[in-house]
């Protein structure tokens, strides 16, 4: 029991502790000079400045500007990033044909688009979820392929003694046993799809969060500037427990 | 190593053309095209910097904010194009700015909608949706000069850029597009829309200086001979931008990629010279409130504050 | 129309399936951008017909200039690459090999991970100036991410009983980390490097589109906002496939017995 | 060839010191359910040249043991001595072969089995001209070039206990070496193994679950209990030498396995038990 609670606590202090030591070792070097504190303001600034841009600057609001963008990719990015993962799946001339595709436009710089986004889609909620859809769907339907094919040809084959129909053996083998898998996809996607919206928010100047920062940059207000970076970087740690629970929670007992 | 090092420079002062010692200035300038940020390309074009002993750095950004950061941070010495309001924030929160020269007073900036569409004036504009850039931009301000002084009871929207805008307006996404010469031109030219207002004809718009050129308090007092004599070639490249020489004209139209009789129009048209000659802050009592409203700065600069701020340089 | 027609001609009966799935889905692509320029549903100028932009790839590929900005981005993204690689090696090392270290601080990393590196631009400025150094950190922070979590998460993935096999053999530490750990972390490190590249390649991109006055991105932003949009494409399409083909070699490069070892 | 080897200097007499000593070997460890003890005062010795075999059922410590002796686990009580000498850590004089696959993925067989030497510093050309003696020795000549993911997993494992040849330990430590492989491959390699021991008069000394193999290589068989393990019997194997695995349909062999099983039966039978009192534990 002891042995446990340490075993938890003793990493855990030692990281936050870093962590404050940092912050403490910050503004002990912008109050005595330094560290520029026009380019960087003192951290106590900043603790300071987060009532202050909650309050006058909806960020509640904001944050769900964000969230629902998000939102919406997600819905996407599960709808077709997993539909054209099984289609891939299943069709298998089609696969071979584009599989490398799709993993060569994983890697390409897809945000660099926004421009041809924003003449497509003009400067609204749609470009955004779009860019984050764009940029986290070769993810998924490569996760989703990789689960489907990965399922162990011996739980097919029980399926097929069992003299399951195509669709049953889809829905009752393939997919359970792939889920696991595509949700690590969607995970992944999620995030490459959260980057990109909230940078496209802050290349565009529109939206939530991403645009809070922007915008609080060219007040030149720097503590509320960082307050909303320390924002965003909530948002990803709500998300990365969020989706870290799930994927324990689909992951077979090892 | 050592050896290598001084083989290595020794190389490089061969290599280097005749050192003549220009000082030299790093400057960044916003949006990149317009004929007002352009005067220094143009200067260097025609020799006016080199005479002046000067040697200019320019870096082009996408904004105001970006324009501001790198002076504040030392890393330039002089922002071109930087919103007045933003730089009245930074210098009210201590930071290391000074204004040394209106960049722009009054916009030429202008409004247009589609040529099929039925808004010929700002008149028509009633009910329909009219663009700025951003929030807190001078084309904010300016739609909003234009619907108070015009008890209008067209929409504000903001479309970000002139590129953005313009698809944003073609695509009926909004009704009352923006755009800054020469963007558009070719458009107007080509009949695919038609110019609305312009930005002088807010009255409150033809008095403000909304952009100004600042330094960074450090450079400014170490160099500011220097910066002095700058000002002086930045005026005299704006003369020369005025002259009947017709190859200014020419090094325009080059540079921002259009034919030059557009970029004669640009000028004849858009810019009288009086919009980019630095001397004077003009609209300070109109900005004021404007930027506190706006959560710019907390309060009012007082008189004593304004005028460190405010430092033109190199004024006869 | 003509174009489409020569080039399904040849694909008749010779040609593997595979590859005339590929090319049915090209023609497809080519032909529905084709349709959406012809139907003006689109904003014409924006969605500008193949031919317009084919013409501007090649004036582009014509342009002296274009190889300059592009030597300036591609060093910058190499600079980048190396740093952030190198660092983010050693940190990776240091997560996977002490429980104690990857407890208390893998958290932090996995948190800032998925955080849009493009928000520290304005810090990066103010630190690295306006010039290359600037892009350069973009670049580092995007990729360094990356390459430290795969390589933890490589470290940990080694097979426990080759770290046995060098321990029965006797091996030093920098025999086990030459001989064994790096060359068993191969395969998740080079992933890594692949994701850092990719990530490395927006960050100096985007930072360029910001604030610079050469580079790809610097191009790139200059064409959009004169609204010179079948030059636009053009750089994407060179960009995208330069990306493509730096990461294939890079997968490449990586995986020479990969096939082998599968 | 020009490879002489440290084994030929020790005299092969039964009566001769024993090479390697366990000497009351005790180990726990702390699980969440308490101290489980895996290893229970075990002692035995090996002499030079014998081939000796521990057997015992699953979860009895057999793997405990093998890591023990190879010094790859310390905080245990007792000793264990090659040659006179206290084993702290892995010893030179003890080369492993482990129950998993353990070949280098990214290196040649000739490159895995020039490891050993390569660590001991050894110049390129005289460690590949030794690795390809053992190559030879398990009978891979050929595939010096290729990676294991190119062989099968029977010779992999050669390619392993090339490897751990190479490093000329006085004793050959074996884990279950050919646990993975199918039966036909299992006996083939214990005769590949037996050629070898009796071509280098190594000392060898298997931990194994499989009676047949067990049988089939060794001189002794030491039986373990279950849980904890403690050394139940030895069982001496009275089989002529040199053998091949044409001996397992003998008479002698059937009657040495059957002696083995009745032991290991008992003991097999209570890990059966344990299960399924953790299974109604389980349900109730």
């Amino acid at each position: 029991m002891t042995g446990r609670a340490t075993r938890t606590f003793v990493p855990f202090a030692l990281g936050f502790g870093t962590l404050v030591l940092f912050t403490l070792a910050l503004e002990a070097l912008i109050r005595a000079g330094l560290v520029n504190r026009f380019i960087v303001p003192l951290p106590s600034q900043i603790a300071g400045a987060f009532g202050r841009v909650i309050a006058e600057e909806d960020i509640p609001h904001r944050f769900l500007v964000t969230a629902r963008e998000s939102l919406w990719a997600a819905l996407l990015l599960a709808l077709f990033g997993i539909g054209f993962g099984v289609l891939l799946y299943r069709v298998r001339l089609l696969r071979e044909a584009t599989e490398t595709w799709v993993a060569a436009l994983a890697s390409a710089p897809t945000v660099l688009m926004y421009p041809l986004f924003l003449v497509i889609f003009g400067r609204s909620e749609t470009t955004i979820i779009m860019m984050g859809f764009v940029a986290g769907v070769p993810a998924v339907i490569l996760k989703t392929i990789e689960g489907l094919a990965g399922t162990r040809r011996v739980l097919i084959d029980v399926g097929r003694s069992f003299k399951l129909s195509e669709v049953q053996l889809f829905w009752k083998i393939l997919l359970p046993a792939a889920l696991p898998t595509i949700f690590v996809g969607l995970r992944l996607g999620m995030i490459f799809a959260l980057i990109n919206i909230v940078g496209v928010e802050f290349l565009i100047n529109f939206g939530g969060l991403g645009q809070l920062i922007n915008d609080l940059a060219e007040r030149y207000d720097l503590p509320g500037t960082y307050a909303a970076i320390c924002f965003v970087i909530l948002v990803s740690v709500v998300f990365f427990f969020l989706t870290d629970r799930i994927e324990r929670w689909l992951r077979p007992v090892a | 190593m050592k050896r290598l090092t001084i083989l290595v420079a020794a190389a490089l002062a061969l290599a280097a053309p005749p050192a003549w010692s220009a000082d030299q200035l790093k400057a960044t300038l916003g949006q990149r095209g317009n004929w007002d940020t352009a005067v220094i390309h143009l200067g260097t074009k025609a020799g006016i910097f080199k005479k002046h002993d000067l040697e200019i750095e320019t870096v082009y950004t996408s904004g105001s904010g970006e324009t501001l950061q790198p002076v504040i941070a030392g890393s330039v010495d002089l922002g071109f194009a930087v919103g007045t309001l933003g730089a009245m924030a930074a210098y009210a929160k201590g930071a290391p700015v000074r204004i040394i020269g209106a960049e722009a007073t009054g916009a030429a900036d202008y409004w247009y909608a589609k040529t099929s569409s039925p808004i010929k004036t700002l008149k028509d504009t009633d009910g329909h949706t009219i663009a700025f850039s951003t929030n807190g931009s001078s084309t904010q301000s300016i739609v909003r000069a234009f619907i108070s002084e015009n008890k209008l009871t067209a929409k504000p929207m903001s479309t970000g850029n002139p590129s953005a805008t313009l698809t944003a307006v073609m695509t009926d996404q909004v009704d009352v597009g923006w755009a800054s010469p020469p963007f558009g031109l070719k458009e107007i030219d080509a009949g695919q829309i038609r110019v609305v207002a312009k930005a002088t004809d807010a009255a409150i718009v033809r008095g403000q200086t909304i952009r100004v050129i600042v330094a960074n308090t450090d450079a400014l007092a170490k160099r500011r001979d220097v910066i002095a004599r700058f000002m002086q070639a930045y005026r005299e490249s704006i003369d020369y931008m005025y002259s009947d020489n017709p190859q200014v004209i020419k090094d325009y139209a080059e540079f921002v990629g259009v034919p030059e009789s557009v970029a004669k129009r640009v000028r004849d048209d858009f810019f009288p010279k009086a919009l980019i000659w630095p001397d004077e802050i003009k609209g300070i009592d109109t900005l004021m409130p404007e930027a506190v409203t706006l959560k710019f700065i907390p309060e009012p600069l007082t008189p004593a504050q304004l005028s460190e701020l405010i430092q033109i340089q190199g004024k006869k | 129309m003509a174009e489409t027609g020569r080039l399904i001609a040849p694909a008749a009966p010779p040609i593997a399936p595979v590859t005339l799935v590929r090319v049915a889905i090209i023609v497809f692509v080519l032909l529905f951008w084709e349709a959406i320029a012809r139907s003006g549903l689109l904003f014409r100028d924006v969605v500008p017909p193949l031919t317009v932009i084919g013409q501007a790839l090649i004036a582009l590929l014509a342009e002296t200039d274009y190889y300059r900005h592009l030597g300036v981005t591609a060093g910058e993204i190499a600079i980048a690459l190396g740093v952030g690689g190198v660092t983010g090696l050693a940190v990776g090392v240091l997560l996977g090999g002490s429980r104690l270290l990857a407890r208390a601080f893998e958290p932090y990393l996995y948190y800032l991970g998925p955080t849009p590196k493009i928000i520290f631009f304005p810090i990066m400025i103010m630190w690295f100036g306006v010039g290359p150094g600037s892009k350069i950190a973009m670049g580092v922070i995007s990729c360094f991410f990356p390459l430290a979590l795969s390589a933890a998460a490589g470290m940990r993935q080694i097979d426990q009983v080759l770290i046995k096999v060098g321990r029965s053999f006797r091996a030093g530490t920098w025999a086990m980390v030459t001989k064994i750990y790096l060359p068993a972390m191969r395969a998740p490190v080079v992933n890594g490097v692949r994701l850092g590249l990719g990530v490395a390649i927006i960050g100096t991109l985007l930072a360029e589109t910001k604030l610079s006055n050469r580079g790809v991105g610097f191009l790139i932003i200059n064409a959009y906002s004169t609204f010179n949009m079948p030059r636009m494409y053009a750089l994407l399409i060179v960009v995208f496939v330069l990306s493509i083909g730096a990461n294939a070699l890079i997968g490449r490069l990586g995986g020479v017995d990969q096939i082998k070892r599968a | 060839m020009a490879v002489t080897r440290l084994a030929d200097q020790v005299p092969r007499a039964q009566s001769a010191a024993p090479i390697l000593v366990v000497d009351d070997i005790v180990k726990s460890f702390e699980t969440p359910d308490g101290t489980v003890t895996a290893v229970d005062h075990i002692s035995f010795d090996v002499a030079p040249g014998e081939f000796l075999a521990v057997i015992g059922p699953s979860g009895c410590g057999k793997s405990t043991l093998f890591n023990i002796i190879g010094g790859l686990i310390e905080g245990y009580r007792g000793r264990v001595a090659v040659a006179g000498e206290t084993v702290r850590g892995p010893h030179a004089s003890i080369g492993m072969v482990f129950q998993e696959e353990s070949t280098f993925p990214w290196r040649t067989v000739v490159e895995n089995v020039a490891f050993p030497l390569e660590i001991a510093g050894m110049a390129k050309a005289q460690r590949i001209e030794r690795a390809r003696h053992f190559i030879d020795l398990v009978g891979l000549t050929g595939f010096e070039r290729r990676y294991p993911a190119e062989l099968s997993g029977g010779m992999r494992q050669r390619v392993a206990i090339a490897r751990t040849l190479a490093s000329e330990p006085k004793i050959l430590l074996m884990d279950e070496p050919f646990g993975a492989l199918d039966e036909q491959t299992r006996l083939l390699l214990g005769d590949k193994v037996l050629a070898i021991q009796h071509q280098l008069k190594q000392t060898c000394l298997l931990i194994t679950h499989n009676i047949t193999e067990a049988v089939q290589l060794a001189d002794r068989v030491l039986v373990m209990t279950y849980r904890p393990g403690k050394v139940k019997r030895m069982v001496a194997i009275e089989l002529p030498r040199p053998r091949s695995s044409e001996i397992v349909s003998s008479d002698a062999f059937g009657r040495s396995v059957a002696q083995i099983w009745g032991d290991l039966r008992e003991e097999a039978s209570r890990g059966m038990r344990d299960d399924e009192r953790h299974i109604a534990e389980h349900l109730s």
